[in-house]
């Protein structure tokens, strides 16, 4: 019986990201247009966007592979399971300890490995300029992001996000610096890692500028709505990540009743609107930097995980 | 009467160590032959007292071996050929006679050093001729050394077997295995050279031996 | 028995040598040749079985038999190799009847020399018989009577002989050591006499006399830098001459050396000869292994690689210790096969090349599988690569040292390196690369190469215990 | 169990002479490599059944030192290496059982392969300091055989001579370490060398002399010189043995040395290894985005796991040095796990390459292109080894890698600053070698198998041979096996942790859904097997759902490339160009790239041009030097060979006279 129960709580998590996260960029959309005295697309255009597009024929270029095909599964895949392992109203999943912290970094890695690979496969300068780029500042967001990571778990003795998360709800977690380096750190890698301002614009299609669309530049109909899916599901992930790493409040864990879920789900849905709206807010009031400035940018991102965990030693918490 | 041995041995051995230094100084070879035999004939006369004084017969031989082989044999040899190679005028010197000079004196000097204060155990005798033989070969390497033309250095090599002889008899009671292994090799020595030679005067037009040493394999 | 067993040695090449001088013909002359050496070299194994008793003039004891099996072993191969290798120099009219005649005598007088030196019981006998080798390697040495020959011969001839006289000198100076304390007369330089009663002998003496018999000797086993004969005598005489100087005359000097070595480590007041021994051999290895890189004449280049090797046993042997004295006994007997069987290929290729000339071969692998395999072969054996035996030697020395001399060892290993780097660049030169010059096929034999590399391969993977036990003697003798 | 894996050896090294004697014929490849393939097999198999609890065994034969003889022994750590090298060596002679018949010059390679082999499979087996020395020399020497094989290129030439001298530079190091380990006398038995307790001091310089000597066969920076040039030269299969597991038998010799033979260490010498292996592991993977040529590229990220690799020997060093032997386990375990896991995907790799060299004749991915549409399946097993390699879940290179990182958060606990200090930060040179793995292989893969054709080579390339392909298709499957069920072969590692360390990790086979906890659940956790069935479920369910409710039509049509459509290839990203971001990025730093750009002027018809610069600083400042040490002493030296006899005479002249002043002196 629990053990149905707990199924059911992880499909549920997996629809729920599946379902939210269209929802959650619908939603950043609408905040910037308003905050640029838009009127903006409605908040389901992203819904109507995907079921367009799935209906949608597939124009395939003449070079492309096999490879080019089976990579939007891949890449939605990849993203998907990694959403659905993050904590989102309910700690402690079934299927949790499936994949820690480095484990969902890893697979966002993947999906960004064969979604580099689809850049390069039909053989247009755009798909190379993309794909270089993006890798590019993978290089240094990975390892920025793995620092934070050390940091988080050396604080909570653990890679695995429920325990983190119930570490940082528990009292014996204080205000620290390194905590805080960390929270700057990952908000600056989920910018680049999302293709946000000022990295990467998601909306731009001004070619020398754009990393991530250039890459999916040769998609079109249910690819293009996969990628663009698992796309929606990575910031909603980042979302979640940064919501259940630095502000778990209302996070339930082991025991819980239905009003307890309620509160979570709410709280989590609060979590949502705030940190969108707190990017709204960011994309809006800056710019776009030149391309070859993103180094400095991770690069800073790297530092302050490194100062992070070191910072760690030094504050002899340990 | 042991007194007077000693003397003249030591003063034999002692114008032996002169003559050597004559050698080094001397640059023309014609007079160099000459003071070569000089050197021989005083070996031999030193050779022969030391037989009388150890009263051992065997020597006797050798000293002949010295008169007849290098005091007379080579020389008269070594002047036909330089006669035969036109070069008995030849004057040649690579280093100046003065630092030659001192050069000569200082190895003396180590020989002595090195020689009377090992040799403290024997009698004086071979002391005196061990330290002077050991001068005598060191002045004949000196000159192989400072000497350009092959008839001068063989001459150098020459007086280097000197010493050696001087040494050997000095030792006393030594077998005379040693004197006649020295004397026979000494005569191949001075086949073997006199072949050379006439190969060298085959193919060269001079003993110079800097006409030799162009031909050294591989040139840069 | 005995008495013909050891006098046999002496008396095949001496009777050798005569019939040879007489006999005319080259064929005759060369199967006569081989015969000889062949005999010599049975009658030396015969020495393994029936130890003969040691006269005042002839010994035999387990220092020297190693030697004396070796000598003549080289000795009948190279005999087989230059009868062939002879043959086509007649062929192509490098050499004329007359001097292939006066070559085969020569060969047999030198046998003759060495096998006396290394049998002989007698100071001064030893030294006449290892000046009768000198010299008559000098005069085949200038044997093809070119410019390049003449000058290496007279180098050799004016070089050898400065170091007979030193030798001398130092021989008289030990009887004069020796002298006091056994008495006047032949029993003062009787080895067998002397090893007795060392220990009283004024130490001051042997020191000044080692010093002279190392220098003496020092200079035909061609230690740096009294070596300046050794590359010219092996490249500009005919290749069979190379490969037994290399392979032997610098190990019959070596044996001299270490007799006295034996007799100055007996006495307990004098220098440690072992420093000298260090100093010197250390500076011929990295000398010598600096030399490969700028050879263009590959007998040359092996010449070197030979001083290379000589400085490498005179430290193991100056290092002293049961271990180093095993491993420099080892290395001097694998090296003198290598290196042999190396002259005998390079004999081949310059055959075949008509040139010594390293820039005018290449590609040997390539034109003369056998031959180019076997150089490799050979230079992969001589750079003291496993699995073959001089890998054992130098493994056995460098650690015995480092545990003693780090630094030292350090250095040691670092010459054998840069040796390595030398022979490897000219070994690609030579036997990879798009081959170069003629292609004619091969007409010395190849038996004696392969012989001596099989006994390589077979020392380095397995010592019979019968040479172990031997080689263990003679160590402990060495002290 | 010794005793057969003998014998086995002897007939591997009983196929040389065979091999020659067969000659240059067909026939004569196919035995070899058919031999080779059985014997390896039986090795391997050996090996298995003594790493799953076999008792240790060990003999001695008359070879040898004689006094000491030849010492064979199979432990725990010599059976896994023994599983590692047969296996590739299994995988190798499957595939050149096809690849082998294009050779042109089979007599060069057929005689050492096998031997090659056995010499390896030695090093393993081999218990006392001679044998080890042989075999490891003796590996070197037949290993450079097979680089020359090739010889009509200068190149290679060169390559097998740095090759060579490196290699008896290691053999020095390692020859000796043991001169200090078996002391004056000799004891060179290991058993001798475990008894003996050697000072501190001692063990530091062992430590030192050991790293030079395996690390310069392993290839750690700044001792790689020769890899990149030797490992591509060799002919694929034998790229593969020399990249996928010579360099393991490295890793052998450092482990035996440091962790069997030598007491545990201070800990500031892990810190060596530590820092080494992290620069190393950084260092390699951003030379290896430099290259163009892609077995060079291969090459280079075996520099960057063997890095890896002995960074978790340094931390498991450390560990062990503070006596916290559970941690020294792990850190152990996800050393030898990369070990193995490495083994798989670059032999893997290089066999790719191989078939692509063979169906093109080219090497430059410049000149490559589009070969996913000519060589599929091909294609399709590089995909798995770039993947594997890039250490992305679900495959086998992502577990050793988490393992590494679990072992680098148990550092906290160490109690030496420096450590707390420097693990982080070789963590973060680790991550950032991880992410640039992914970028590098990105580009490898790419380049070479995707797009449109660069060349007319690449446009007529085949697909490969079915031997090849089999022994690609199975390096493949074990990658994917050994990264959904690692528990068992980290199980499997247990006996030789347990050997080294005294400690091994938690049994991880019992664990429920077959997923891994180092330490503990609530810890840290990872399940490949649930990973990938999650991934495959998923995206086969979007699929599904997708084409059957909404569409699955297909149209083809020119790519739209923003409006520009480009008919020549030409237009497409090239290696250099993919690799510019991060030349700018990091090879300006490191490399001091640079890049002259020349434009023709307004009108003429001239093209434009760019040249990129890179210069590699090791071997600017290490080996350009010391190769001029050498060239200006011998130049010195060499005028000794030009004097007149005279002065040769001087040179007697003057020894004499030196020793006699010293006499005088002296006494």
């Amino acid at each position: 019986m629990a053990i149905v129960r707990e199924f059911a709580f992880q499909g549920a998590q997996m629809l729920l990201v599946l379902l939210l996260s269209p929802l959650l960029t619908g939603f950043v959309r609408k905040m910037k247009a308003r905050l640029q005295r838009r009127q903006g697309p409605p908040l389901l255009q992203p819904y109507r966007d995907l079921l367009r597009l799935l209906r949608k024929d597939v124009v395939l270029a003449e070079s492309a592979s096999w490879l080019f095909r089976v990579i939007p599964y891949v890449v939605f895949a990849a993203t998907w399971v990694a959403a659905s392992l993050v904590p989102t109203f309910r700690s402690g999943l079934y299927f949790s300890w499936t994949a820690d912290l480095i484990a969902i970094i890893a697979l966002l890695g993947s999906a960004r490995f064969f979604q580099a690979l689809a850049g390069l496969d039909v053989g247009t300068s755009f798909g190379g300029i993309g794909a270089s780029r993006e890798v590019m500042i993978a290089s240094l967001a990975e390892p920025a992001m793995l620092m934070i990571m050390f940091t988080l778990a050396l604080v909570a003795g653990s890679t695995q996000l429920s325990t983190m998360a119930a570490y940082m709800l528990s009292s014996e977690v204080g205000l620290r610096v390194s905590l805080g380096l960390a929270l700057i750190a990952i908000i600056m890698v989920a910018i680049a890692e999302n293709a946000r301002i000022p990295v990467d614009n998601p909306a731009t299609h001004l070619e020398l500028t754009m990393v991530h669309e250039a890459m999916v530049l040769e998609y079109s109909g249910r690819h293009l709505a996969l990628i663009d899916l698992a796309a929606e599901l990575k910031l909603l992930l980042y979302l979640s990540l940064i919501a259940c790493l630095f502000l778990p409040w209302g996070l339930v864990t082991a025991e819980y009743g239905p009003q307890a879920l309620a509160v979570a789900v709410g709280a989590y849905v609060a979590k949502l609107v705030g940190l969108s709206f707190l990017l709204a807010v960011f994309e809006t009031a800056i710019a776009k930097m030149r391309v070859f400035r993103v180094p400095e940018f991770m690069g800073a991102a790297l530092m302050l995980g490194l100062l992070a965990t070191l910072l760690l030693f030094v504050s002899g918490s340990l | 009467m042991h007194g007077l041995t000693f003397d003249v041995a030591h003063l034999l051995a002692g114008s032996l160590v002169l003559v050597s230094f004559m050698l080094l100084y001397q640059s023309r070879l014609y007079a160099l032959l000459n003071i070569f035999a000089l050197h021989a004939l005083v070996l031999a006369a030193s050779v022969g007292w030391q037989a009388s004084a150890q009263d051992a017969p065997h020597l006797y031989v050798t000293a002949a071996i010295a008169l007849i082989f290098k005091a007379i044999i080579i020389p008269v040899a070594l002047h036909r050929i330089i006669v035969k190679l036109g070069i008995h005028r030849q004057i040649e010197n690579v280093v100046g006679v003065g630092l030659t000079m001192l050069l000569g004196i200082g190895l003396v000097a180590l020989s002595m050093v090195v020689m009377l204060r090992v040799t403290a155990g024997a009698d004086a005798l071979a002391r005196e001729d061990l330290a002077f033989a050991l001068s005598v070969v060191l002045l004949g390497l000196l000159m192989m050394v400072t000497r350009r033309n092959a008839v001068s250095q063989v001459i150098g090599f020459m007086s280097l077997e000197n010493g050696l002889v001087l040494a050997a008899t000095g030792a006393r009671g030594m077998p005379l295995v040693v004197e006649i292994s020295v004397a026979f090799s000494v005569l191949i020595a001075f086949i073997v050279i006199g072949i050379f030679l006439f190969r060298i005067r085959e193919r060269f037009d001079t003993v110079d031996l800097q006409a030799l040493d162009n031909f050294r394999g591989e040139r840069r | 028995m005995s008495f013909d067993a050891l006098s046999a040695i002496l008396l095949i090449p001496a009777g050798a040598a005569v019939l040879l001088a007489m006999l005319p013909g080259y064929r005759l002359t060369a199967q006569l040749n081989v015969l000889a050496s062949l005999l010599a070299f049975l009658a030396s194994v015969s020495l393994f079985f029936v130890t003969p008793v040691s006269g005042p003039y002839l010994l035999v004891d387990d220092l020297n038999k190693v030697f004396i099996v070796l000598n003549t072993f080289v000795g009948f191969t190279t005999a087989m190799f230059s009868a062939s290798y002879i043959g086509h120099e007649i062929e192509t009219g490098k050499l004329t009847p007359r001097f292939v005649r006066f070559y085969h005598a020569m060969y047999q007088v030198l046998m003759f020399g060495m096998n006396l030196s290394l049998v002989a019981n007698n100071i001064g006998l030893m030294w006449v018989a290892i000046e009768l080798a000198t010299l008559s390697t000098v005069l085949m040495v200038g044997i093809y009577r070119t410019h390049e020959a003449l000058e290496a011969a007279w180098k050799y001839f004016i070089l050898a002989s400065v170091g007979i006289g030193l030798a001398l000198f130092g021989t008289i100076l030990v009887y004069m050591a020796a002298q006091p304390v056994v008495g006047e007369g032949l029993n003062a330089m009787v080895w067998t006499v002397l090893m007795t009663k060392a220990q009283h002998f004024d130490p001051a003496l042997l020191d000044v006399a080692f010093v002279f018999l190392l220098l003496g000797y020092g200079t035909k086993v061609g230690l740096a830098p009294l070596h300046a004969w050794l590359p010219d005598a092996h490249a500009e005489g005919p290749t069979p001459i190379s490969a037994v100087l290399s392979g032997l005359l610098l190990n019959v000097a070596l044996y001299a050396l270490l007799r006295f070595k034996m007799l100055l480590a007996l006495n307990p007041v004098a220098i440690a000869p072992g420093p000298l021994m260090v100093t010197m051999g250390l500076i011929s290895c990295l000398f010598a292994a600096f030399m490969l890189y700028r050879r263009r004449d590959i007998k040359r280049l092996f010449a070197y690689s030979s001083i290379e090797h000589m400085g490498i046993i005179v430290f193991a042997f100056g290092m002293g210790g049961p271990l180093a004295n095993f491993a420099g006994l080892l290395h001097m007997t694998m090296h003198s096969l290598t290196k042999s069987a190396i002259f005998f290929t390079v004999g081949n290729i310059s055959q075949v090349k008509g040139t010594q000339k390293i820039a005018d071969m290449g590609g040997l692998t390539e034109t003369h599988p056998v031959l180019g395999w076997g150089l490799v072969l050979g230079v992969v054996a001589i750079a003291g690569l496993p699995p073959l035996g001089i890998f054992m030697s130098e493994f056995l020395v460098v650690t015995s040292t480092f545990a003693r001399e780090p630094w030292l060892a350090v250095l040691l290993g670092l010459g054998i390196l840069v040796a390595l780097g030398g022979l490897l660049l000219r070994l690609n030169a030579v036997a990879f690369g798009e081959p170069k010059g003629p292609v004619g096929p091969v007409h010395a034999s190849y038996v004696p190469m392969f012989a001596h590399l099989a006994i390589v391969f077979m020392a380095g993977v397995y010592l019979p215990p019968a040479l172990v036990t031997g080689f263990e003697n003679v160590a402990r003798l060495l002290g | 169990m010794v005793v057969p894996a003998l014998y086995g050896l002897a007939a591997l090294l009983a196929l040389a002479p065979i091999a020659i004697a067969l000659g240059a014929t067909r026939h004569a490849t196919n035995v070899t490599y058919g031999a080779s393939l059985i014997v390896t097999l039986g090795l391997g198999v050996i090996g298995l059944m003594s790493l799953l609890g076999e008792p240790v065994s060990a003999v001695t034969l008359p070879l040898g030192l004689p006094w000491l003889g030849a010492h064979f022994r199979i432990d725990a750590l010599s059976a896994f290496f023994l599983v590692v090298v047969n296996l590739g060596g299994a995988a190798a002679s499957l595939y050149a059982l096809g690849y082998g018949r294009h050779e042109e010059a089979p007599g060069r390679v057929l005689p050492f392969y096998p031997a090659y082999i056995a010499a390896m499979n030695l090093v393993v087996l081999s218990n006392d300091a001679f044998s080890f020395l042989v075999a490891w020399e003796f590996m070197s020497l037949t290993s450079w055989a097979l680089v020359i094989a090739n010889h009509k290129e200068r190149e290679n030439l060169r390559a097998g001579f740095v090759y060579l001298v490196m290699a008896s530079l290691g053999t020095l190091a390692l020859l000796l370490a043991f001169g200090l380990l078996a002391g004056a006398n000799g004891n060179y038995v290991f058993e001798a060398i475990r008894a003996s307790h050697p000072a501190a001091w001692l063990v530091a310089v062992v430590l030192i002399l050991a790293f030079i000597g395996a690390g310069s066969k392993a290839g750690v920076v700044p001792l790689h010189g020769w890899l990149p040039l030797a490992h591509p030269a060799a002919p694929s299969h034998v790229s593969a043995l020399m990249s996928g597991v010579m360099t393991k038998v490295a890793i052998y010799g450092f482990i035996r040395i440091v962790f069997d033979l030598l007491g545990p260490p201070d800990w500031w010498w892990s810190m060596v290894v530590l820092a080494i292996g992290g620069v190393t592991a950084a260092m390699g993977v951003l030379y290896a985005l430099m290259q163009n040529d892609i077995k060079r590229v291969l090459a280079y990220s075996t520099i960057e796991n063997i890095g890896i690799v002995f960074a978790a020997l340094g931390l498991a060093l450390a560990f062990k040095a503070e006596g916290m032997m559970v941690p020294a386990a792990l850190a152990l375990t996800a050393a030898l796990l990369h070990v193995f896991n490495h083994s798989l995907f670059k032999s893997l790799l290089f066999f790719g390459a191989g078939a692509v060299l063979h169906a093109t004749g080219e090497r430059d991915m410049d000149k490559l292109g589009g070969l996913i549409h000519r060589m599929p399946q091909t294609a399709f097993v590089f995909l798995a080894g770039s993947v594997a390699i890039s250490a992305l879940p679900p495959l086998n290179g992502f577990v050793s890698e988490w393992l590494t990182f679990q072992a680098i958060l148990l550092s906290p606990h160490l109690s030496s600053w420096g450590l707390k200090f420097m693990v982080p930060a070789v963590g973060a040179l680790l991550a950032l070698s991880a992410a640039l793995a992914a970028a590098c292989f990105v580009r490898a893969f790419g380049i070479s198998f995707l797009g449109r054709a660069r060349s007319p080579a690449a446009n007529k390339a085949h697909e490969t041979d079915g031997f090849s392909r089999a022994a690609m298709f199975v390096l493949a499957a074990l990658c994917l096996i050994a990264g959904v069920v690692p528990g068992v072969f980290i199980d499997a590692l247990a006996p030789v942790t347990h050997a080294l360390a005294g400690a091994s990790m938690p049994h991880q086979t019992g664990v429920q859904w077959l997923s891994i906890v180092p330490i503990a659940q609530s810890r840290s956790s990872y399940n490949g097997l649930l990973v990938f069935v999650f991934m495959a479920v998923s995206g086969g369910l979007a699929a599904f759902a997708i084409h059957r409710l909404a569409s699955d039509r297909l149209r083809r049509a020119p790519a739209w490339d923003c409006g520009f459509p480009d008919p020549s290839p030409a237009t497409q990203y090239t290696a250099s160009s993919f690799a510019q971001p991060i030349r700018r990025v990091y090879g300006t730093l490191v490399f001091r790239a640079r890049e002259h750009g020349e434009m023709p002027p307004p009108g003429s018809l001239a093209p434009a041009r760019l040249t990129v610069e890179v210069r590699d600083p090791i071997w600017d400042t290490l080996y350009a030097p010391l190769a001029g040490f050498v060239a200006f002493a011998s130049d010195r030296l060499n005028i000794l060979q030009f004097l007149t006899i005279r002065r040769y005479l001087s040179l007697v002249f003057a020894a004499l006279v030196l020793l006699l002043l010293v006499l005088a002196i002296w006494q």
